[in-house]
């Protein structure tokens, strides 16, 4: 499973080039985080306030392991602006996949 | 039948009148008096004011709402609904005729309800119960006031309990010294429509509750941190202002009490412009300085700024020529972008910043009022001022501390966290969306 | 040349009147009749009872949306917006004059449209069209009534049907039996501003609509368990409550038809204040009696008990006194808190508690009239109520089932899972707040 | 002492008309006379539809802050509150005399401010300041017809530079042409309440804005394709417009200038009727036409279809009979559904739709009038249309281009993608309602 | 650890067949996604486009590795309606769960 | 990967104890959740209703092998209040952990 997580408006790039390598299943959900990208400062009503964790997207996708290699390159690729906040990326193991709707499992449940 | 209960009333009158097509005078008895027609044309004013003043507490209701955390907003809005609730019966109850049935000069008018008259009763200039109405929607708009101060920390019910006194005995007592003809009155304390006697009051009993009750947990940390807890809705806050100002106009303009006449009807007007005027300068200034202050528009500023050009203006709406209220206005707004943060080093944790908008802008508008109004001078003004505050101050701190000894004031550090909705009302603003968790909403 | 339009209508006018300033009646041809006076001081009490009432239709748009899921949110909204414009178009079309072209003593007026009179024929004590917008409102709001229990689950076009015949013919006819000078009117039958004829009409629409609808899915369980379903914002449900406060200021004040002298003119503040205190009682019952029943507050049951007050009160707002008001409104607001889970046992499902608030306070309130007005009796009352429960309900029945075998009442059970916002609409009412998945939003 | 101030002023009268309770002119020097009443009823017209019209600031702001995405909901808040005041400042400052101030057949009045006048100078028919007041709204209501467009992408301050000039200079000197008495008026044109003269002129300033500015990121691909971004709150759009329909009453009720007499007082009921009416048939028009084109009812293209509606009929309220007032509102529900997609063909990129419905309705009501008022003609009205036209468009774009060189009138591509709430004003809408992640979005 | 994307509508069927399985530990969060399912068009003002995501139910339960082909099996029970869009199951491996408060790991801590 | 599911208004303390170990990276996001603490019942119109999932907030935070128990510590430690629901924390592998900006890899990306 790749886990990634980028700025949201990079989602379209990046399902873009997740579908042309084939990758159709794709979960996403709205985090916040911080990382070398501490946030910034804001005045509201007179006080200063910290604000630590800027908004962004978290992608899930489930591949094959021959696919995974691409697949992390495709979203670097299609994420990347350069900029501090361009976020990161996850690899870990799936133990299994199962289709609900027809119970397949492995690699042609993906 | 209404269609026909009004042609048969025509029947009946153009019997008399329409035979006479001569018209208003010709037949004394039967044709219209310019006394009925001031009484019609003042009642229909206080009418027009007093719908329009009720519709401010959904002004305030919107913008506590926009203002408050969303673990809260449920909470706000029982609390401006009930108080409102609140006021219309207990300005029935005791709050007119404490007001209204003071003698000249005197300090306290009746413990009586107040009832309707009787259609042979009103041989005065206006309906009474129109003036009745209109009198009861300023005494819950004094109430109002206090609900965004104390909100996401005061319990409920204490909250509506402190609004029974304050609505029944406290913002009568007072207002019977001025507008009901007593002692504030005759030391010459001018205040148009409330200033003082309305904003004032709320923002003093606001004051002195948020001294007692404590900021929020979190607001203040103790190294002298202070910790915004943005509020949940900005077009609410902003519904709200607007619906503030709209309401304004019955306000300050129905507070001329009288239409019927050439003079009346440009007062009113002249109100109108005026009031208007205060309050888009209010928003001006509010923008501008914030922008200076802190190189971004504050729109909680903004609308606050606007409020403020209102208080400003309610002391005194007619004397004003148009750049006097346009002064006045500005000044409110600076204040209001002054003391926001003021309040905050003090620790004194205001919720929408209706102490600001209410007590400040409330006294400044109050002092304003010789800069424009001959008949009026800074001494009286200033007694009345101080005379109010120093009454509505010491009696809601009683109240205030007489509920925190025995039901408490407080939820519990739990509720608080967890949002009052869900701990007064076992419900939530907004079930379907989540707060975003942030350090600001702890 | 709107401003030199006036100024030459004031030089013609002054060379006839200034030049004899001594006034009105001076010179009988020229100057104003008490006709005149009367008719443009009726016609701005129905233009702005009118505008007032109107406002209501927005009043039921936020009502519906606070207490609906998310997901049902714009479907209701265009309910609500589309409701009142067919409401404007059938009144016009049919209603107007089937209501009010009816013979004294009948049943049904003619099915021609209304037409603006000329400024000739505008003999009468009040502009014709001032009455026409005045009762097209009324129509508009009895057609309010049936979105808000129907919401969720009925589809967009069937429910509109509904609407083109109820404000088109039913509420029309059935209008016309007492308001158009009809048989009920003659049977002594009293309902000043519409308990029965406006608030039950929707009410009894909206009862048999929720019984041959069905509830939502998963609100009933076959174990006997209610599952609640929150709606989805409470402020734009308190907004809605005092939007629709607001709006009854025109509703019930509107009603006294005349404002143009003493006793009109007091009975109009008479009727503002009655109508006002019910509904702060209304809400204080509610809040202390779920706080009673339940521990804690109930805000949704508040804002209902607003409303528990204001259609109790509706039937008769002028002859109570404040104390009468204050009770005819408490009765109301416990009814309110009492039916709403009695519907639940019943397994009627009501999404907003229309049936309640206007069909059962509606029926409390017209039974109270002769409490007070000692011109009417208690027979007379409850024929009336029966006559157009039974009326409304047969028709609506009918109609009810027509749609339902030919193009079908209810949306998919899909399309009701996912929401009729992407079914009926295919957009969101909030596009970017995801609704948390909870169990009650399933 | 408000009470006791109306009583002794009844006093005063008494001691002089009550003695005569004959009435009216009987002692012709006290009495009422005929232009003290039709003074006040027509100062009280400029009141009520004032402040109605005020109300449609608030109609905008809620229309404008539910069509816009979340990130730049507080933005278009702040702009609304911001643009309202200026107008309130700018029609103060210069407005009002360089549209009022201008000689017959002119084409421009003079640069000073408006004073309110004294008692004795209100020999008019009206309260010189109630007319500021009227005509002050109608010039805020055009600068809020701007932000709608432009939304989501223009900077906040050079937005309201731009508004400063619009409200000050652009609007009032047009204004003087025709309802100044200016040469337009001489040449025939005829616009009763500003579809062209306010509604067209908010539109053409916004369409040359459109173009100037471009469309936002992300709305057109290069491949022709169109990227809807939907509002973020479907409910705070409807609310909008009916606060929109409501003030609309007092927009063109208002502009009949007269209350007084049986003629006024009807026309401004059948103004009323017919404005319903147009508003109505827009509505169904539209949800009928969208259900066609796209097998869905399209909820934004009804609240359109409402305001399409009342702009079509703005210029000729008075004159249609309901059919005809029904016709108008379809035709510019029509145009709205089909002239919406037309703009993204061309990528002019309008937020809300405010062209549609401001500028293409504004010209099409404007080629109406003479449909149905015989004293009108096509060569005028176009005369009037292409004048204006013209007029705001050339001296708008060049603004546009003068704030654009200068401060730049765009946000940073980064500053539009993370939302102007927290690059202009440094805080969310809705801090804690998170959007959900969606390509629309972005 | 079970990771089920599943239909909205079907969280409670779920909750209630894990907990016959005595299992009571759940989080649940709000994603969207595709898959197979492949999103709608809408027109809105006018102008077509696509719903690329598909508002789903994430439910993350760690069970000890007994339980886990049950409550797999459970899930796809509960879940299952047969049309496309019925979700997936994602098996992984937790090195350590750590109860917070009372620091209890392991099986235990479940 | 650590995955820990605290009480909401614990972040702050959390993420100043992670930020005390040198650990800068964390994706929050919003939960809902049931384990020991069953949820409440509450009353709405009158009708009893049972409120199945608490508000949480999950945290992911991704930090080298070295320092993971040190990390679940810091956690435990700042988001115990010793009351129920004060959640749990997970310890998950992750593979391979990228830096999109840069691309770099491995311990020196967190
Ligand atoms: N060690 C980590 N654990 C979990 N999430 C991380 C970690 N480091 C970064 N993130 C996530 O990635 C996002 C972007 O990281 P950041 O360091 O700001 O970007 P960049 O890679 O450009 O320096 C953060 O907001 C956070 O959500
Ligand atoms: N390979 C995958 N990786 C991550 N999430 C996936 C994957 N495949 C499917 N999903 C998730 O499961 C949901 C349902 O999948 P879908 O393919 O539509 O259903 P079905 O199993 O009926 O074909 C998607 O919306 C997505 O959130
Ligand atoms: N086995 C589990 N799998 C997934 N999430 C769990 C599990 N157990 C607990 N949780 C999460 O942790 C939260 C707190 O757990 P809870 O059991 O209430 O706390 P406590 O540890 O104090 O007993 C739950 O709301 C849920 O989100």
């Amino acid at each position: 499973m790749l886990t990634a997580i980028i700025k949201p408006h990079k989602l379209d790039a990046v399902d873009e080039a997740l579908a042309k390598l084939g990758i159709s299943g794709i979960t996403i959900s709205e985090v916040m985080g911080h990382g070398r990208q501490k946030g910034h400062t804001e005045i509201y009503r007179g006080a200063e306030y910290q604000v630590s964790y800027i908004p962004k997207t978290k992608i899930e996708v489930v591949v094959s392991d021959d696919l995974a290699d691409k697949a992390s390159d495709a979203i670097i690729d299609a994420a990347r602006t350069g900029n501090i906040g361009d976020g990161m990326i996850f690899v870990g193991e799936i133990g299994e996949a199962v289709r609900v709707r027809t119970g397949e499992t492995g690699a042609i449940a993906l | 039948m209404r269609k026909l209960r009004l042609i048969t009333a025509l029947l009946i009158a153009s019997s008399v009148c329409l035979a006479a097509p001569a018209a208003l005078a010709q037949d004394g008895d039967t044709a219209v008096t310019t006394q009925e027609l001031q009484f019609v044309f003042n009642t229909l004013l206080f009418l027009l004011g007093g719908f329009l003043v009720m519709w401010m507490a959904a002004g305030f209701a919107m913008l506590e709402s926009g203002m408050v955390r969303s673990k809260n907003v449920a909470t706000i809005c029982a609390k401006n609904i009930g108080l409102y609730s609140i006021a219309g019966l207990m300005f029935w109850l005791f709050g007119y005729n404490l007001m209204y049935g003071v003698d000249a000069g005197g300090w306290i008018g009746s413990f009586t309800w107040y009832e309707h008259p009787t259609h042979e009763a009103e041989t005065g200039s206006y309906a009474g119960t129109s003036d009745w109405f209109f009198q009861m929607v300023f005494c819950a708009t004094a109430a109002s006031i206090v609900s965004g101060t104390l909100a996401e920390r005061i319990k409920l019910w204490p909250f509506l309990a402190f609004c029974v006194v304050l609505t029944g005995i406290i913002y009568p007592i007072q207002g019977a010294w001025t507008w009901g003809g007593g002692w504030l009155k005759e030391a010459g304390f001018s205040d148009f429509a409330g200033s003082t006697i309305v904003h004032s009051v709320g923002g003093w009993a606001a004051l002195v509750g948020a001294l007692i009750l404590g900021a929020r947990i979190g607001k203040y940390d103790s190294k002298g941190g202070i910790h915004p807890m943005p509020g949940s809705s900005m077009p609410l806050a902003t519904l709200g202002t607007f619906i503030l100002w709209l309401g304004w106009f019955g306000f300050n303009g129905g507070s001329q009490l009288a239409l019927g006449t050439i003079n009346d009807a440009s007062d009113v007007a002249r109100i109108f412009a005026n009031t208007n005027t205060a309050a888009a300068a209010g928003v001006v200034a509010a923008m501008v300085l914030t922008q200076i202050l802190y190189k971004k528009v504050d729109l909680t500023m903004a609308l606050n700024g606007a409020l403020a050009g209102l208080v400003s203006i309610t002391a005194e709406p007619l004397t004003p020529t148009m750049p006097m209220a346009a002064l006045i206005g500005v000044i409110g707004g600076v204040l209001v972008v002054v003391t926001v943060p003021l309040l905050d080093k003090l620790k004194i944790d205001d919720v929408v910043g209706a102490i600001p908008v209410h007590l400040v802008c409330g006294i400044w508008g109050t002092l304003a009022v010789p800069l424009t109004n001959d008949s009026t001078n800074f001494g009286s003004q200033i007694i009345g001022i101080l005379a109010i505050g120093v009454f509505v101050s010491a009696v809601s701190a009683v109240l205030w501390f007489i509920l925190k000894g025995t039901v408490g004031l407080r939820v519990s550090e739990e509720d608080e966290r967890g949002g009052l909705d869900i701990a007064e009302l076992g419900l939530e603003a907004y079930p379907e969306f989540g707060p975003v968790t942030s350090p600001s909403t702890a």
